[in-house]
């Protein structure tokens, strides 16, 4: 099959177009935003890193992961850890360890003293620990609401190591004022322009590998999994693989995100990982569409934008929103916003015939509690 | 785009399944299932117990018992489903102690009681899956380019190439429980173990699913678990009998349906077998075409 | 000494964990909703014996009105939510935890809204204040009436369950709700039921975290991610099992903390658990299944 | 007891059974036939009102039902047997039957009893787990449980599927002496046409969702008919 | 490799030696009559408690400056954010007060973590904070004002105080981050110095309600007193479980040095009367100033609400500002912080004088106890301001802290 033809396959063009339209308006971001409101949407960017790859492990995989942040923390974490070094130079000790530690820096940081070694552990420890964690889970069959559960004690786990470490994490404080980023001032406006295009085009990426993933056979055996995990091993294939697989992709793009957060927030806290960011994670995925493609970047663009904004007006306020934004979505609307246009287009062909209509609702839970067998 | 009113009537297309399984007959004739001293127990309960059982190539074997015999806890067993002692080996390979997928790679294929099939993916998603446990990870990696040749050959074998674009979840029940032999003859299965495969259907559909188990069976080795005296009548080359978790007996089709301990737990009582009651099946002539 | 000190710690530790667990063991354990407002509905309960106390002023009288008023709001709140959202979300168990959580914030900033941001104080009666001496243990007088609480919830609901007609029904309708009403059962009205209890055990539960703690907005954040993994290390729908886990959770919590710190006792906790699960997925009790069939 | 006009239903925006008429006398078994996919579970799923009717009525016992609530129905006498072996997993047999017989009081445990008598293996299973029966003894169960409420219309949906055939004969005889007696009237879908048709006052064929032949059972030509009009 | 994927948008290197300061260009417009300032509390989140209440009083010091002529002839326009309790926030928004709304100062912040969180923000782009809560010290930023006591101005004392009152042990408790991990490597120090000993020290996480083992090893210890640095929440679940286990103020005190008047409510009178705290202002200190101040305020918000240090600390600082800002006559940062020194003010707690070193202020430090209305008494005073001393350089004791 040639590329022309290709081309016009309407999934296809309309993906590519979709795709080109989001990578031509990240493009052009920079020259009509103010540099707080660029930063604004470099740090929107990190979040929905975060979302595409929920997207992929929850809307596709039916992983309900409630422990994102863990994975976010832990990319945030080595990235800013290395910060902290390279600002304090060969040798040197980060600032915070001299006020509240031994003024020693612990061995477990020292390898993050190398940018090249950084950015591999920084791709390599989420990873590891989410194949770890997943295999030693998956294995064992458990899923549907256990997983969603443990995953969020992970994360409240997570968080409160973090904050028990004070000398070596910064605990509450978290880990912040940074000055350079692999040796370019973060201080510097065109830098920090670097660093958005960097966000735009990590994210563009990871959109083009999820796309992938799901239209390629393993999409379709993730999706096999969800519905009947069971059935699949009879077939040969060791369903646990699949969803580590699923799992650790989602886990290195949460990292991803938060590894570029550190330097374009200029922080990392507790606060940033625990059971309620990491839920909040959920929420821009939810709402843009978790069975679609481009739904959880724009829905997690899109709710990140509005807690900004909304947030300024009416403190309280947002929360009303937020929370209804969530039950009136996910409750009324599960295929979330982007399904919202296909329903509107339905109804308007809806006297049309042969229309195969809504079986196969992608928002439909597979993975029910596992005691809930239909015998 | 389908809708039900156009629905086609499915059919077995035994041409297809020529195709499909024809290619090279020798590569199974070595295979048989050897079942030695088999025993599952559930929390003190014995479901199966001492239960030997040979099935070779070519031999299309039924297993029937009342209910409760404890056929498919055996089906479970031989598939990895359930724990069970003694030794259940496949060609050359102990099967017992293996995990479900290791099984099933080892050429084990099976159909469930209740059908079972992705509900959410194709006809066509469906098959494909089950052609492609043995594909390597960058295959997987990659998009579907054009269907591979067993699934078409599936596709028609089951009569399910009109509806291939339609998602599993919609098929009526007996739809289902050929999408699901189709997706063990993709899968390349040497052992087929059917529960129940024609439950649900019609007599003209239980007639040609026959044919193609026959089929199939002619080369590779066939478990087929069924209450239907008249189909098993129809097909079986040879039936075993269980009965409380053992094996109650075995033999040819008209050895077993003249033992008497066979008619008193199972048949039923001869009296009725004389043609008197056609309210059985056994006696349903009437219904052969 | 300070051993027996720990185990009476453990145990009224998981008293209060039991008493969030129970009703999450009927909503999420039985019918498979997992309600994040659960704690909300705690919260509500709180609030409750706040409010009581203001209108009765005796702490005693109001706490005794407090508990089954605060399993009505609870219960009521509940009702609420499920014939709104949840009775159109029974297929879909996962969607109900962002739900609930979406309601767990709204009840969280209407209790701000209503009742202040700051925390607001209920008086425990006399005849709770101070401990009880046991040699030279002192048994707080609280600790010793919520674990009866606890003990008293427990029973009540294993017997509504066991001895009655609606435990078989409730749990009929959580495995097949076509079938059920096919059979006869009324799968709205169970559900109802099932949730006001559930709800309502989370009223009870709030009224009683008055005793210990504070009374906010956030009352109900402090507990519920425990709370859901009682009911997970428990074995999801098993009360015997979510008693057990409550009281080992508790005792795990309590001599982790002894000999380390809270902070670590709380990781080593949630670490012992993912490895329990390791060892028994299903939880401690589990109900089997014939997989596919 | 039954009456069925112009029923139209079908599962979302897709209508998969279109304009069917169908009565089922007192004390009478009428039958439904025909091939995989034509609507027979679709159409009994919207007799018990488990799918919404989006034309037609459907009348018991001369009251219009077609709005009524599935539990509704049953209490008004229906019972439903549906296809698959169903059945409340994770209760135990005995409370499989007793969660349907808690609403009949002393006539739930007196009918249990005489279900029990119709299926003596399911005595020794009661303190099962149903999910663990295996697929016969869980259709078993279901019949049994379908009986307790003392149903005047009984709806069946391949009922001795997956049952041991001395058993099945049992199952058959049993309806007939029931409907016999006048007190229990029958809607079957069957694939086995030798019973469907023997034991059946009238009987239907369905293609696509629509009736494509009646006819009567019982006498000589019925099993032919059926299958002539099967074969269409 | 990060400049090709960054396209040609590479800036200067760190060691570029491109001088960074100069690129944050202040855009705070003075021109016309009236000025921008930037309060920045939690009005969401857990802290909304707390922060609210100095919220309130930022809005009445801002209220009454305006009654009375503004600064410099200027009305003070508000522009408040919301910190959601969460230090990723502060510091986007403190950006955003900053570059976005180009407000000449900016008023709040709580927990350590938000003010380490806003601290290099408000550096990079030279930009004026006033803290106003108690802190750990060990910290002095050119661009932020502490207003709230550093510890030798809370901490010390209440240890000073102890010591005067024949205590030889000490049990500390405390929440599970900086400050309290600060201020207990502070006591620990002071102790070993005057010949405490400490017999116990225990951390809970941040909303911990459990204190069941905490207080079952308060008790077993049996120290002369208990130093309280817990945090929020939790010190409702203290206070309840010490009376339960049937111990009090009488049998062994407790010291804290986070209860204010807004959290005695939330506690119960009935379950700390007769505790102590260590603050420098109470609603009870009785002074014209703070008559006024109590009564400004319960008319602006109510009978019901108290006072507290924090709150009238961030009244303070919003004076103190506009003390400054007059001294300088220019609302430049600059101008601003080399007027600071010596500037003194007659605020509610007494008379208080901005130390331009160390930007902290010199405060009184006031011991309480907790009374039956409610409301705390002070105790103790240290009759003078006390110089701030954030690094504790003026102790010998306190050598190896830094
Ligand atoms: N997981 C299990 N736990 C407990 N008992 C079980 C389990 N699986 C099966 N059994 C019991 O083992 C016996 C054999 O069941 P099995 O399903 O193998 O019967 P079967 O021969 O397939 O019957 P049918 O013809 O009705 O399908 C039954 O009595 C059943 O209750
Ligand atoms: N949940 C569903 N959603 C959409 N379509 C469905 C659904 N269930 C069944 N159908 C469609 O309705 C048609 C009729 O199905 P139904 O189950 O009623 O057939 P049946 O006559 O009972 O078949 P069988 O003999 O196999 O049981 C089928 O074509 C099927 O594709
Ligand atoms: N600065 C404080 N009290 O956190
Ligand atoms: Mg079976
Ligand atoms: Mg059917």
């Amino acid at each position: 099959m040639n590329v022309f033809t290709a081309l016009l396959r309407p999934g296809r063009a309309r993906t590519l177009a979709a795709f080109g339209l989001a990578a031509a308006v990240l493009l052009l971001a920079p020259m009509v935003l103010s540099p707080f409101r660029l930063d604004l949407l470099a740090k929107f960017l990190c979040l929905a890193m975060v979302a595409v790859g929920i997207g992929l492990a929850w809307g596709r995989g039916g992983l309900l992961t409630l422990g994102q942040g863990v994975y976010f923390g832990l990319g945030a974490y080595l990235m800013a850890m290395h910060l902290k070094l390279a600002d304090a130079g060969p040798g040197g000790v980060p600032d915070f360890m001299l006020l509240y530690g031994t003024g020693q820096v612990p061995g477990w940081w020292e390898p993050l003293r190398s940018p090249v070694s950084a950015i591999v552990l920084i791709l390599l420890v989420p990873a590891g620990l989410a194949a770890l964690l997943g295999w030693a889970v998956f294995t064992r069959r458990v899923r549907g609401a256990y997983f969603a559960i443990l995953s969020q004690a992970l994360a409240a786990a997570f968080a409160i190591l973090l904050i028990g470490q004070q000398q070596t994490t910064g605990g509450t404080n978290g880990l912040n004022g940074f000055r350079a980023f692999f040796g370019y001032d973060l201080a510097d406006p065109l830098n920090k322009q670097m660093l958005y295009l960097i966000a735009a085009g990590a994210l563009l990426v990871m959109v083009a590998v999820v796309r992938q993933l799901s239209v390629s056979r393993f999409g379709e055996l993730l999706v096999a999994v969800r519905d009947q995990e069971d059935r699949v091993r009879f077939l040969g294939y060791d369903p646990a693989a699949v969803k580590v697989v699923a799992y650790a992709v989602a886990a290195v793009m949460a990292a991803v995100g938060g590894a570029l957060f550190v330097p374009i927030a200029g922080i990392v806290s507790p606060a940033d990982v625990g059971v309620v960011p990491s839920i909040g994670f959920l929420i821009g995925v939810a709402i843009g569409g978790r069975a679609t493609l481009l739904g959880p970047v724009l829905g997690s663009i899109a709710v990140s934008w509005a807690q900004t904004s909304i947030s300024e007006q009416f403190p309280s306020g947002w929360i009303y929103f937020q929370g209804a934004l969530f039950i009136l979505v996910i409750a009324f609307l599960p295929g979330g916003l982007a399904s919202f246009a296909g329903k509107l287009r339905r109804r308007r062909a809806a006297a049309a015939p042969g229309d195969a209509g809504a079986s196969g609702d992608a928002a439909r839970d597979h993975e029910l509690v596992p005691e809930r067998s239909p015998a | 785009m389908f809708s039900t009113q156009e629905q086609p009537q499915t059919e077995i297309d035994l041409a297809a399944a020529e195709a499909l399984l024809g290619t090279d007959a020798d590569r199974f004739r070595h295979d048989y299932l050897e079942v030695r001293g088999l025993r599952v127990e559930f929390d003190g309960f014995v479901a199966v117990r001492d239960v030997d059982l040979t099935v070779t190539q070519g031999d299309l074997r039924f297993l029937v018992g009342p209910n409760g015999a404890g056929k498919t806890t055996l089906i479970d067993a031989v598939t990895g489903l359930v724990r069970a002692t003694g030794s259940v080996s496949f060609g050359r390979t102990e099967l017992l102690g293996r995990s479900t997928h290791r099984i099933a790679r080892a050429g084990v294929g099976r159909t469930f009681q209740t059908a079972s099939v992705f509900e959410e993916l194709t006809v066509l998603q469906n098959l494909d899956i089950a052609a492609g446990a043995r594909r390597r990870p960058l295959t997987l990696l990659r998009r579907r380019q054009d269907t591979p040749e067993a699934v078409e050959r599936a596709l028609e074998t089951v009569g399910l190439t009109a509806l291939r674009d339609v998602p599993a979840g919609v098929l009526a029940h007996g739809q289902k429980q050929w999408l699901e032999i189709g997706m063990l003859l993709v899968q390349d299965a040497h052992l087929l173990l059917l529960d129940e495969p024609v439950a649900g259907m019609t007599q003209a559909e239980r007639e040609e699913t026959g044919a193609l188990l026959r089929r199939i069976g002619s080369q590779r080795v066939v478990v087929v678990v069924e209450h239907d005296m008249e189909f098993l009548r129809s097909f079986a080359d040879s039936v075993t009998v269980m009965h409380q978790g053992r094996v109650l007996a075995e033999g040819t089709v008209n050895e077993v349906q003249n033992d008497p301990a066979v008619v008193e737990v199972y048949l039923g009582a001869p009296a009725a077998e004389s043609g008197a009651a056609p309210a059985k099946p056994a006696t349903t002539e009437g219904d052969l075409p | 000494m300070d051993i027996i000190a720990q185990l009476f710690a453990g145990l009224s530790l998981g008293s209060v964990l039991l008493l969030a667990a129970l009703g999450l063991s009927l909503t999420f354990g039985q019918m498979g909703v997992i309600n994040m407002a659960h704690g909300e509905f705690m919260m509500a309960g709180a609030y409750t014996a706040f409010v009581v106390q203001g209108v009765v002023g005796d702490a005693g009288v109001s706490l005794l009105l407090a508990l089954p008023l605060g399993f009505v709001v609870g219960g009521l709140l509940g009702l609420l939510l499920e014939a709104t959202l949840i009775h159109r979300m029974y297929r879909r168990p996962l969607d109900t935890l962002l739900v609930t959580w979406g309601v767990a914030l709204v009840l969280q900033q209407v209790a701000r809204d209503v009742f202040g941001a700051p925390n607001v104080d209920v008086r425990a009666p006399a005849w709770l204040s101070g401990a009880v001496q046991i040699g030279g243990l002192a048994l707080p007088r609280t600790r010793l009436f919520i674990l009866t609480l606890a003990i008293v919830c427990v029973v009540a609901l294993a017997l509504a369950l066991r001895a009655t007609p609606l435990g078989r029904r409730i749990r009929a309708v959580v495995q097949n709700r076509d079938l059920a009403e096919a059979s006869g059962i009324s799968s709205r009205a169970t559900d109802r039921v099932t949730f006001f209890i559930g709800s309502g055990l989370a009223g009870v539960a709030g009224v009683a975290l008055t005793l210990l703690g504070s009374i906010g907005p956030t009352l109900g954040t402090n507990y519920i991610v425990d709370a859901f993994l009682v009911v997970v290390a428990g074995g999801i729908g098993q009360i015997k099992g979510t008693v057990i886990a409550a009281t080992a959770l508790g005792l795990m919590q309590s001599f982790f903390e002894y000999s380390t710190t809270a902070s670590v006792a709380k990781v080593l906790v949630f670490v012992t658990i993912v490895a329990f699960l390791q060892l028994r997925p299903q939880g401690l009790v589990s109900v089997r299944t014939r997989s596919l069939a | 007891m039954l009456e069925l006009s112009g029923v139209t239903t079908g599962y979302g925006r897709t209508m998969v059974v279109h304009d069917v008429d169908l009565t089922v006398p007192d004390g009478a078994l009428t039958a439904v036939l025909g091939h995989n996919g034509a609507g027979k579970t679709t159409l009994l799923r919207a007799v018990l009102g488990l799918l919404p009717v989006r034309g037609g009525t459907v009348r018991l016992a001369g009251e219009d039902v077609t709005a009524l609530a599935p539990h509704k129905r049953v209490r008004r006498g229906i019972a439903y047997v549906p296809q698959g072996q169903q059945s409340f997993g994770q209760l135990s047999a005995r409370e499989n039957l007793q969660v349907v017989a808690d609403a009949h009081g002393r006539a739930g445990r007196r009918r249990t009893d005489e279900a029990l008598d119709l299926f003596p293996a399911l005595r020794e299973l009661l303190g099962r787990q149903a999910g663990l029966l295996s697929g016969g003894q869980r259709q078993q169960l279901a019949i049994a449980r379908a009986l307790v409420t003392g149903p005047r219309l009984l709806v069946l949906d391949e009922p001795v599927e997956g049952i041991q055939p001395n058993v099945v004969t049992e199952i058959y005889d049993a309806i007939s002496t029931l409907t016999a007696a006048g007190s229990l009237s029958v809607l079957l879908v069957e694939q086995h046409i030798g019973y469907a048709v023997e034991h059946a006052a009238e009987f239907a064929v369905l293609t696509s969702g629509r009736v494509a032949h009646r006819g009567q059972g019982g006498g000589e030509g019925a099993s032919a008919d059926a299958r002539k009009a099967l074969a269409l | 490799v990060l400049c090709v994927v960054g396209l040609s948008a590479c800036g200067a290197r760190v060691d570029g030696g491109s001088d960074t300061s100069a690129s944050a260009e202040s855009c705070v417009d003075t021109s016309g009559d009236t000025v921008k300032i930037g309060f920045l509390n939690s009005l969401s989140g857990t802290m909304a408690i707390s922060e609210q209440t100095v919220h309130d009083s930022l809005q009445l010091a801002a209220k009454e400056i305006n009654a009375d002529g503004g600064v410099l002839g200027k009305e003070l326009e508000i522009v408040s954010e919301d910190g959601q309790s969460e230090p990723t926030v502060f510091a986007e928004k403190a950006s955003k007060l900053i570059t976005s709304d180009c407000v000449a100062a900016v008023f709040g912040g709580w927990t350590s973590a938000s003010r380490k969180a806003m601290l290099p923000v408000f550096e990079s782009q030279d930009s004026l904070l006033f803290y106003p809560v108690q802190y750990e010290g060990l910290e002095s930023s050119p661009n932020i004002f502490y207003t709230g006591a550093t510890t030798n101005q809370q901490i010390v004392p209440a240890l000073d105080y102890l010591v005067e009152q024949g205590a030889k042990s000490l049990f500390l408790v405390g929440s599970d981050y900086v400050f309290p991990r600060t201020a207990n490597k502070i006591i620990n120090a002071y102790a070993e110095a005057h010949g405490i000993e400490i017999v116990g020290e225990e951390y809970a996480p941040l909303g911990h309600t459990d204190f069941s083992t905490i207080v079952n090893k308060v008790r077993s210890a049996d120290a002369d007193a208990v130093f309280n640095t817990l945090n929020g929440d939790s010190n409702v679940a203290f206070f309840k479980e010490y009376n339960n286990a049937g111990m009090s103020a009488d049998d062994m005190p407790v010291v804290s040095v986070s209860i204010a008047e807004e959290e005695v409510g939330g506690i119960g009178v009935e379950n700390i009367e007769g505790q102590l705290t260590a603050w420098n202002y109470y609603q009870t200190v009785d002074s014209p100033e703070n008559t006024a101040f109590v009564e400004a305020f319960k008319a602006e918000y109510g009978e019901d609400r108290p006072t507290s240090d924090p709150m009238e600390a961030a009244y303070t600082s919003l004076y103190l500002w506009k003390a400054m800002v007059e001294k300088a006559d220019s609302f430049a940062v600059d101008d601003v912080v080399a007027a600071a020194d010596g500037i003194t003010y007659d605020a509610p707690e007494g008379k208080v004088v901005v130390n331009g070193e160390n930007h902290h202020i010199a405060k009184t430090a006031l011991i309480g106890k907790i009374g039956a209305d409610g409301l705390i008494h002070t105790e103790w005073s240290s009759e003078e301001p006390i110089e701030p001393d954030p690094y504790l350089e003026g102790y010998d004791w306190a050598d190896g802290l830094s």
